[in-house]
Order: C-alpha cells, then structure tokens, then sequence
C-alpha cells in the first residue's frame, strides 16, 4: 500500500505528511508513540527538503511493508535541489550560554535516531531520503 | 475546524513564589516557538523568575520550534532564571534529550510534580 | 501551487485529502467556515471513489486560484473504476419511520451543496468529481 | 499523537428528568456514529427517553455517520424518545438540514440553552 504525495512550498505543508504517516501507520498496528518517532523524523525531512531542497515542490511516498519481520513503515522524502554530502557533518551554532548546546542542525540527528533505518542518498537535482520505522521494533 | 488542532494555543498564569506556567497545545513549529517565546518574555517581565511548560496537548514539534525553546532557555539561564517542562510525549521527551534541553531544564511527568518541586524549592 | 495525492483504500485515507484541503485552504485565507464546508464535500468525494471507485488506488488534486474573481480552492477526486450517469438521481433508501427522509445516497447532494462549483464527469474507467470553493465566497 | 484528535471521543452521563447526555468530540465517520450509537443504546436502556448530544469538538463528519445518527434518530423515535443536538459548526448545521436531520430533533446552540429547554419541557 502505497501513499504518494507531490507538495508545494506552502506553510505546514509538512502536515499532509505527517497525516499520511498517521493513518498508514495505524493500518499497521502502530503504537502512538511509534507513529509519533515517524511523523516527527517525516516532518524534519520535509522542512530539509523545502529549506534546501529550493525548488517549488517535492515528494513524498509512505509505504507500508508486511514482509518477512514483522510489519514495517517506510517513508521517502524527495527533492529535485541542489543536493549536498550526506557524510558532512551538520553545521551547527553552537550557543553563547550553553556552550557546546546547538541550536540548529539537528534534523538528520533527530532523523537517524527516531527511525530505525535511514538512508540518505544526493546528487546534484536529487536528494532522497529513505527511513524506516519496524511496528513493535526497538 | 481541524485548523484548530494543530495551531498552537498558548495560555499562562502567574503563580505564587515567582512561578509562571505557560501551557501549550498543538505544533510547536517556527509560529509555534515563537508563541511560547511570547509568553514567557511576558511572564519574565511581570518578575517571574522560574518558568514552567506544561506540554499537554502538544504531540507534534520540529527543530525549528525546539531551537527557539533553547534560545528562551540560554535567555532565561542568562538572567538568572531557570525553566522546567511537564507532559512529554516519549518522542518530545526523546527529541529533549538529542538536542541537548535536558541538561539545562528540568522535566517532570505531569503538572503537579513540577508544581510540587518547583513549590517547594522556590 | 498544487497539491497531488495518490490514495490507497486504508481506513480514514480521506483524512489525508482533508489535512491537505485544510493547509491549502488556510493558505489562501479560508475562513474555517468555508474551510469545514470544502473538508466535508472532499471526505464525502473520497467515500464514493473507495466505496464505488473499486480500485486499489484514486487520486486527489487540491489546487489554489488567485485569478480574476477572487482566491478559490479547486479540489479534484479522480478514480479509476467502473464510473456510474451523474444525472441519474441517486439511490435512496428511505427510512421507515422518518418517512421521505432517506438515510444514504447524500454524497454527491452534500457536495453540490457545500461547494461553490460542482463537474461531475465519468466514463468506465474514469470518474472525476471537480469541484470549486471561492473564498470569502456565498 | 494525531490519532486522537480524530478518533471520535465518547462520554455519557445520565441526568434527572430521563435526560441522557452524550458528548462526543472528534470524526463521525462508520465507527465514530456507531460508538455513538452505542451511547445511546446504553442511556435508553438505563431509562432515559431525551438524549442531547453535544458535538463540541467535532468539525469532521461524514454521510455514513450522520446516516447512523438517522437511524439511532429512527429507533429512539419508534419508542416514543426525542433526539436533540447542541454545540454543531454552521458546516454540521447545514449537514443536518440537508439530509433532514433537523425535521426530527432539535437543535440548540450550546448545552446549557439545550439543558434549560430540555429540562423545562421534560
Ligand atoms: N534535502 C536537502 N537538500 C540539500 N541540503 C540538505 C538537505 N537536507 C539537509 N541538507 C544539508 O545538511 C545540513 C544539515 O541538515 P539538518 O541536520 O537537517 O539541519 P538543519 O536543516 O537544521 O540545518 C543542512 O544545513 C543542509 O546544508
Ligand atoms: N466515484 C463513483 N464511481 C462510481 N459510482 C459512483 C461514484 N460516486 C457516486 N457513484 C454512484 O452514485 C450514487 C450516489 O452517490 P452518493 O450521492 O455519493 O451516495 P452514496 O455514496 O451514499 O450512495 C452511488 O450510490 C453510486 O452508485
């Protein structure tokens, strides 16, 4: 079962995502907490996408998995920008007072440690973002 | 409308010992940090010095709206003041940790163990 | 700026066209009057496509107008299936007690009447319902 | 989680006079209707011959729900009970009228104008 979504840089846009997220997520018997991780690394790679991403719109496609183990939640995010070097570490600003504490760059760190597989691939006018979350997993 | 669910809805209260409350309910995106900087700057300015959030209601946020909660923190911590945040979700709790929040607010299950901590050492 | 979905069959999917109704809708300066009016008119479109579209997929188009008369949002639900005469009056089931009051049947009536323009057109194997909200409309 | 702001959320209490309440507050879709339904059933069969709903909280609907609504509205009617409706959206409203809904129950604005003439009239 396939949800495929093409969305214009319009604000909260990112919610039809995280809705699509939800309702997917619950055909499968997800937990809400489960489905909140999902929808929470969805939405930040949407904004990556229409922060960076810099054209006027981009895709999403949710899919459902029942294979082998277990039920399993699989979300791609991607943009037709510019792209960048997935391996580079994010640039962050590190703040005045809380020292080593920063304030912003933490999309693809919130992303990898909220889903269970992530998997980044760019290139110049491609940018795709494949992430996974297993229902019942860790 | 369902306009109404995720848009956030801020409310605050001033409560004895220089204890504000700011509650907030929905998506804390960029408008939505930004409304809770509103409210604690008001809080802050009629002599609040500790700042409790109670995040009931609120199951959606983004790094955007969280790096605005960090730069009320820095401002608040910078004055003197401290901040404490009441009903995360797992993942709110999850995303508090990763970026870092944690180490400079307190976190308490519900409102009134915040209230009753915060009470008692104010 | 268009938002385009490809819907599978899944319990409460139709959410997913009124999240994204919603964020367009809002994006033109909706009032939630008008907005609850078209949310309600794509729920009752995206029924019928599930419920007689027979397909495992159908497609929704929500789309901002800011030409000439005014902004408006223009909705499109398309399915793929076995098509039906838009002018045939619809199949009733009259309620036993509550007389001429029918208990289904009141998808398309509950369109017609909460949008501002309303083109029904199917053929086997293509249906599409377009229909029209202007803002700050009637 | 999202979820919840939609899955219809049902609460009954039984008032004097044979007057039941059911308040629900989320998508009145198949299931949504059918939990109401069930509300119902429970309030009639403990003696309640009125039943208000209030809709507060409820901005999404969909024509199998309502067509639930007509046929708890039926049964209730069959017996000799009366149905009415408070706290509906001008979009629920105008729902209600064009499937004629509003032929058989009534409908107030908010639930004390409903409990005041539902009371007086009991
Ligand atoms: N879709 C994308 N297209 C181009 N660059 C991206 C994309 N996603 C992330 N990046 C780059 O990686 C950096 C780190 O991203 P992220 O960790 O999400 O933090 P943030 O977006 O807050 O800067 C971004 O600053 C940007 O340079
Ligand atoms: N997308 C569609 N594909 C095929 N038939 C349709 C479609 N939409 C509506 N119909 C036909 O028109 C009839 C009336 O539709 P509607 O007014 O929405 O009421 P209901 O769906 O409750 O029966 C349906 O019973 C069906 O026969």
């Amino acid at each position: 079962m396939e949800v495929a979504l093409t969305l214009p840089l319009v604000p909260d846009v990112e919610l039809i995502a995280a809705r699509a997220v939800q309702v997917m997520g619950r055909s499968l018997g997800m937990t809400d907490g489960e489905l909140e991780s999902v929808t929470v690394a969805t939405v930040e790679a949407c904004l990556n996408a229409m922060e960076h991403g810099g054209q006027t719109c981009f895709f999403v496609r949710v899919n459902t998995h029942r294979e082998d183990g277990g039920p399993s939640l699989e979300v791609e995010i991607e943009d037709h920008g510019v792209g960048f070097d997935p391996q580079a570490p994010p640039r962050t600003s590190p703040s005045r007072i809380l020292g080593c504490v920063a304030k912003r760059g933490w999309g693809l760190t919130l992303i990898r440690e909220l889903m269970d597989e992530v998997d980044v691939r760019s290139r110049p006018g491609k940018t795709v973002v494949r992430m996974v979350k297993h229902v019942g997993g860790a | 409308m369902m306009q109404q669910e995720e848009k956030l809805r801020v409310s605050t209260e001033q409560l004895e010992g220089g204890l504000g409350l700011v509650a907030a309910a929905g998506y804390i995106n960029n408008e939505g940090g930004q409304a809770i900087a509103d409210a604690v700057n008001e809080l802050v300015a009629s002599g609040c010095r500790t700042i409790l959030i109670d995040l009931e209601g609120t199951r959606i946020i983004n790094s955007i709206g969280i790096s605005i909660l960090l730069e009320i923190l820095d401002r608040l911590m910078e004055s003197g003041g401290t901040m404490a945040f009441c009903n995360l979700t797992p993942t709110i709790a999850r995303t508090f940790e990763i970026m870092g929040l944690v180490q400079y607010a307190r976190i308490f299950p519900d409102r009134a163990a915040a209230l009753a901590a915060l009470g008692r050492d104010g």
